[in-house]
């Protein structure tokens, strides 16, 4: 099911041009621009400190760049907050999981799909019972694995529970583009497997921009590999091309990756 | 239906069956008492909106009971008065009409004192909701016109179509139909989309943005919303009393209000009914043993802190959390 | 040891707060302040009350009091009214000090067609067109004594006055009573806030103001801390006031920091009368202290209530206003009479803090100020 | 002249309002607790004072008194209650020590009865001092502010130069690493609350010898220290300081030009009611002002 904005003609779905910001002397992000294409799954790697988290805030609009711009799907949004970028379709996960402990997973999804479909302000209907929102809620929680875990309070889930969910709650934006922030964090070599089967699904519905630490799964995903180091990109490629780079290889992979 | 709506319902029938039995027994001052019960009970619903449910930790709430007092005493002395207010208007004496402007009032001052304080979180949004309060406090001190710190009385109940508001249980029965209708209302809005939105969003606001929902507009319309209940509750609470000063506005009732919601049972739709009924009943039955009932209302307090977070609803329904 | 007789009073206070006596008669609710900063008043308008009652024996049993704290607070005060009228149904309320509660509670009382006899407060607005057949003061009216200490200015040869009240009815009746007949100039008019305890700020106003004295009337603990304060402040500027400011329920505290004070009052504890002398006696081996106005003003209403139910039922309610209007009772003013609008006609006096051989410090009367004074709002009332 | 006073007024009222802010922002920085019964502290130490003084003749032995009672009591409740809270959401916090207020204030009218307490000033404490420039100020006074500036000092010193400091500025930073220094947190939290409680039980005792002792004198005190840690900066002592001289001088000052300001455009009698009022606004307008501005006060570290 492509979404109508991710015709394959109509150019990069996320473009980054020339972002800077500043943290007094720090250059945490240093003139950087990268694109995101339709279909793709993008993998954003480099050692901690290199800026991804500055980098990752500013495409979610949580922090506002000293200079350059962020277009999403044509339309510049360097201006927008996160709200807004999130309504545009631009749907995230978050490094530590970021969920509702007290609502179920039905409550959780139901709230992503509640602000993609006309947002807060319906003070009547009970939105457990409301058509324009429910369908939707259990096909995604389907799609991500948690069929049967509905009524099951979040504080209750397991981690590799709590990642499904933040995917289904990314799918319930009916994204023009996925931004994971470590989705592999914290998962042991199964779960990781398992995730990984779901990633690779992802990209059929819109492209991915990855950060991620496990090379392992940034080599198997990726169609291409951002690699940023002290706040600058200083390569972007296909895995083969960065798996040569010599300057890669130095300052970020060690010799023997 | 659930254990714990049944416990809310109850409550809601426990205060009413008091006040309908007080009357019949000849008791008019337990009808009195169950007024004020279901008085400080809206006032708590109001509070319990956006700190239970949203929560928001308003230290402040006394702002609003206190100015929703006074649009209420204002409009009545201007009305016995016949004074002018504003352009050629005297005031009113119509509880219907009182109501929705004591509402007004206090929504038009939660609406920057809301936007302002949203800005901070945890403790500096205490403080600060404290802070307003004791402007608006200070300010009703030092505005000669309305009796400045003495209050101002004015004497007689406002009126109410069919009803004889003087009689106490005239008047109970429309603070307990106001209450019975508000927590309807926050029934409803608490099961809505709005409602799941302003959970989520006491929850995890990061979490709420990244559904592509602007938390702050919705924590600021549940703040508005809940000054304004708070507000109906002031404007009752004058008429009760037929007097309004500045204690209304007064930290200390912003912590009773606070009292009444915790004592209950945080976030629960009825939590302010038993809480702010169990505070009555304590005032009068421990005050009449003894001048110094307040410090086992302290006790009373710190052990449902320390023990019971729940609060009676919570210990009564058995479940903990609300969710 | 000063602390420890407070101590000591404040424990024998505890021990009579609920205090009801039994036999059919008159139910009397009484409010007034018994905790905080202005719990002097209220305690010894309590005291008084409860010591003609006592002196009147079997008489005095036929009087039902039910006594409760305002806490100095109209909000409480309303709802304390409202008890004891819906609850305990009083027939008469008493005890008020303070005006702005008198305010709060004495108009709706009368519209419930309940006596009211104030032991204190008379704001101006109960005395002129506000006044009612069910209120009597039997005190006096707010601006007496101020009006009285005015007249003294004048004759002390002050011409610039400053001039200091907290911000409620009865400050503002006493500032506007001692401009009356006050004929200087008033160089300051400063309000101050009821419960106030810290007056550096207005005593640097006064330092700097070029007065050559000081009016001010705070009564109870603001008038503690604000004596001593100046006392403190080095300001040599003297002090005038009303019997108030200088009230024996103050003196103790401040010390001889008030000695020598000019102060007006209607009553005055070496003024010479039979029943005065009884009852300050009296009182003193009751309590173990001397009585303040406000004990004196309590004894006086408790005696005039007797005098009334002597003579009529309260049920007929005309016929006891009228009992209440002949004010047929033995005053310790020495004499005393209602005017039209029932509030007194009486003498009024100044005093001059000095110490008894004993060491305590209470008034003693130096001249009369006003003869026959009756109150400027009479004229204004229509009953 | 006036102005001179007025100022040393002000600095009175701000130091005095210091040794309120000082412990309830040191409590706060490192145990994250935000205590109401602050205030209730505060009284404690003025009632011990008033009573240890009227005891024993020595208003040397009051002081003392109030601040080993408040240091104490407030040790006390550390262990017994507070220490359950550090962990929980600030709401059970508020609530828990708003309790306590009703707890210390009934119990302290229960044993001192409904009367204010009044203490008289030693004579070698008593009376004005002329000052440069012909000034006379009480001197009791001037002693207000000497203590809250020896107080200042011996607070800077004990938390940039000993052992203690240290490890209230660890726990400031992290407290579960200054666990794994091995330093025993549950005494040094007990410490840093009893040093916080002695102080505010110490400023109670100094405001109630001028003024008065009695039932809830702490609260009005409480609600403007708060104020003061906001503007200041919760959980900097130097944010304490500033923000009490600040808040002292602009209530001071407030209160004693405001009227006549407003006297220009209104008669002086309501100018004068309008004064009073809009001088008690006027701090925390400061305090908006402030959040607006910087929302993690003066010296606040960011959140």
């Amino acid at each position: 099911m492509a979404d109508p904005g991710t015709d394959p003609a109509a150019g990069p779905v996320l473009e980054i041009r020339n972002l800077v910001k500043r943290f007094g002397a720090l250059a945490a992000t240093d003139d950087v621009s990268l694109t995101l294409l339709p279909g793709e799954i993008h993998a954003l790697i480099g050692p901690n400190g290199a800026g991804k988290s500055t980098l990752i805030r500013q495409i979610t609009g949580e922090v506002r760049p000293d200079s350059g711009a962020v277009f999403f799907a044509g339309t510049g949004i360097t201006g927008l907050g996160p709200a807004a970028r999130s309504r545009l379709g631009l749907a995230r996960s978050f490094q530590v999981s970021q969920l509702l402990p007290d609502y179920t997973v039905l409550q959780n999804v139901l709230l992503a799909v509640a602000g993609a479909s006309g947002g807060a302000f319906h003070f009547l209907r009970n939105p457990l019972k409301d058509p324009r929102l429910l369908p939707q809620t259990l096909t995604h929680i389907e799609h991500s694995g948690l069929s049967g875990r509905e009524a099951i309070q979040v504080a209750f889930l397991s981690h590799g529970e709590r990642r499904r969910l933040e995917i289904a709650m990314a799918l319930a934006l009916r994204p023009r583009a996925f931004l994971l922030d470590e989705p592999m964090a914290g998962m042991g070599a199964e779960g990781a497997k398992d995730l990984t089967r779901l990633l690779s699904d992802l990209r059929h519905q819109a492209p991915v921009l990855l950060v991620e630490h496990d090379m392992d799964a940034v080599f198997a995903l990726a169609d291409r590999i951002s690699v940023l180091v002290y706040g600058r990109i200083i390569a972007t490629g296909t895995v083969a091309e960065i798996r040569a780079n010599p300057e890669v290889r130095h300052s970020y992979l060690g010799g023997d990756a | 239906m659930s254990r714990e709506m049944l416990i809310n319902l109850s409550m809601l029938a426990v205060l009413i069956l008091t006040g309908v039995i007080a009357h019949l027994a000849g008791q008019g001052f337990v009808v009195t008492l169950a007024t004020k019960a279901a008085i400080f009970a809206l006032a708590g619903m109001g509070l319990n909106l956006c700190l239970g449910y949203g929560g928001l930790i308003s230290f402040g709430h006394a702002a609003f009971f206190g100015i929703g007092g006074y649009v209420c005493g204002i409009l009545a002395l201007h009305a016995a008065n016949a004074m002018p207010l504003v352009a050629g208007w005297s005031g009113s004496n119509q509880m219907l009409l009182i109501w929705p402007l004591a509402m007004l009032g206090a929504g038009l001052i939660a609406v920057p004192i809301g936007a302002l304080s949203l800005r901070t979180s945890g403790v500096y949004f205490i403080m600060v909701t404290l802070a307003f309060a004791q402007m608006v406090y200070y300010f009703a001190i030092s505005w000669p016109q309305y009796g400045g710190d003495d209050g101002m009385s004015f004497y007689t109940r406002n009126q109410f179509p069919g009803i004889n508001t003087l009689k106490p249980f005239g008047f109970f029965l429309i603070c307990a139909g106001v209450l019975v209708v508000v927590t309807a209302v926050i029934a409803l809005i608490t099961r809505s989309r709005f409602g799941l939105v302003l959970g989520a969003a006491r929850q995890n606001r990061i979490r709420v943005e990244a559904a592509g929902i602007r938390p702050f507009p919705v924590l600021l319309t549940a703040f508005v919303l809940s000054a304004m209940i708070t507000g109906l509750a002031g404007a009752l609470y004058a008429d009760l009393n037929r007097f309004v000063s500045p204690t209304m506005l007064s930290w200390h009732m912003s912590g009773e209000i606070m009292v009444f919601v915790i004592l209950g049972g945080v976030g629960r739709l009825c939590g302010p009914v038993a809480g702010a009924g169990l505070y009555v009943l304590m005032e009068h039955l421990l005050g009449g043993i003894t001048d110094y009932w307040q410090i086992l209302l302290g006790l009373v307090l710190l052990t449902v802190v320390m023990l019971a977070p729940g609060g009676l609803i919570g210990i009564l329904s058995g479940r903990a959390r609300h969710g | 040891m000063k602390l420890k007789s407070l101590l000591v009073s404040g424990i024998a206070a505890l021990a009579l707060a609920p205090v009801l006596a039994q036999a059919e008669g008159v139910k009397v609710g009484m409010i007034t302040t018994l905790s905080g900063g202005g719990a002097g008043l209220g305690v010894d308008t309590r005291d008084g009350f409860l010591l003609a009652l006592k002196n009147a024996g079997e008489a005095g049993k036929a009087v039902e009091l039910i006594i409760e704290d305002d806490q100095q607070k109209p909000d409480i005060a309303v709802q304390i009214a409202d008890k004891m009228i819906q609850s305990d149904e009083v027939d008469l309320l008493t005890g008020i000090v303070w005006s702005n509660l008198a305010m709060a509670v004495v108009p709706a009382a009368v519209a419930q067609e309940k006596f009211y006899l104030s032991t204190n407060a008379a704001p101006s607005a109960l005395a002129g067109a506000g006044c009612n057949p069910k209120y009597f003061s039997v005190s006096y009216q707010n601006d007496n004594l101020h009006e009285a200490a005015g007249a003294y200015a004048n004759q002390a040869g002050y011409g610039k006055a400053f001039i200091m009240a907290p911000n409620y009815p009865a400050g503002i009746d006493s500032l506007t009573g001692f401009k009356r007949f006050y004929e200087g100039e008033v160089v300051n008019e400063l309000y101050t806030q009821v419960g106030q305890t810290d007056f550096a700020g207005e005593i640097a106003q006064i330092k700097a103001s070029g007065a050559d004295t000081v009016f001010f009337f705070q009564p109870g603990g603001m008038g503690i801390a604000f004596i001593k304060q100046y006392a403190e402040s080095g300001s040599e500027i003297p002090l005038i006031g009303p019997g108030f400011s200088f009230s024996q329920d103050v003196l103790p505290a401040v010390g001889d920091a008030a000695l020598g004070a000019k102060n007006s009052g209607n009553w005055s504890p070496d003024l010479e009368n039979e029943a005065n002398k009884a009852f300050v006696a009296g009182f003193e081996a009751e309590y173990g202290r001397l009585p303040s106005l406000y004990a004196a003003y309590a004894y006086d209403t408790a005696n005039l209530l007797l005098s009334a139910m002597a003579k009529a039922d309260i049920n007929d309610a005309d016929a006891f206003r009228a009992a209440l209007k002949e004010a047929d009772f033995a005053t310790v003013r020495g004499k005393f009479s209602f005017g039209p609008n029932q509030h007194p006609i009486q003498d009024i006096y100044m005093r001059e803090v000095i110490k008894r051989e004993d060491g305590t410090l209470t008034n003693r009367i130096i001249d009369k100020a006003l003869e026959d004074r009756s109150d400027a709002y009479a004229a204004e009332c229509q009953m | 002249m006036l102005l001179a006073e007025q100022i040393l007024n002000g600095l009175q009222y701000g130091m005095m309002l210091f040794l309120m802010a000082a412990g309830l922002t040191l409590v706060f920085g490192v145990m994250g607790l935000i205590n109401l019964a602050h205030g209730a502290l505060y009284m404690l130490g003025a009632f011990a004072c008033a009573f240890v003084a009227g005891m024993s003749g020595s208003y040397l032995m009051g002081l003392a008194a109030s601040l080993a009672l408040a240091a104490g009591i407030g040790a006390l409740v550390e262990i017994t209650v507070l220490r359950r809270l550090y962990a929980r959401d600030h709401l059970d916090q508020v609530l828990a020590t708003f309790a306590l207020i009703l707890v210390f204030s009934e119990g302290c009218r229960w044993v001192f009865g409904n009367f204010p307490l009044y203490l008289t000033l030693p004579p070698w404490a008593s009376g004005a001092v002329t000052l440069p420039g012909g000034l006379q100020y009480p001197l009791f006074r001037l002693l207000i502010i000497l203590v809250g500036t020896l107080v200042a000092l011996a607070l800077y010193l004990l938390i940039t130069r000993t052992r203690l400091g240290t490890r209230i500025r660890a726990g400031e930073a992290d407290r579960e690493m200054t666990a794994a220094l091995g330093i025993d947190i549950a005494k040094l939290y007990t410490l840093v609350f009893a040093l916080g409680a002695g102080l505010a039980g110490l400023a109670g005792a100094l405001v109630g010898t001028i003024q008065s002792v009695q039932v809830g004198m702490g609260e009005p005190v409480l609600i403007l220290a708060f104020v003061v840690i906001v503007i200041g900066g919760i959980g900097s002592v130097k944010g304490a300081l500033a923000g009490a001289l600040l808040v002292g001088m602009t209530d001071t000052l407030g209160k004693a030009f405001l009227p006549g300001l407003l006297a220009g455009f209104m008669p002086q009698a309501s100018a004068n009611t309008m004064g009073a009022g809009l001088a008690s606004m006027l701090i925390y307008i400061l305090m908006a002002l402030v959040l607006v501005i910087r929302p993690q006060g003066l010296f606040g570290a960011k959140a």
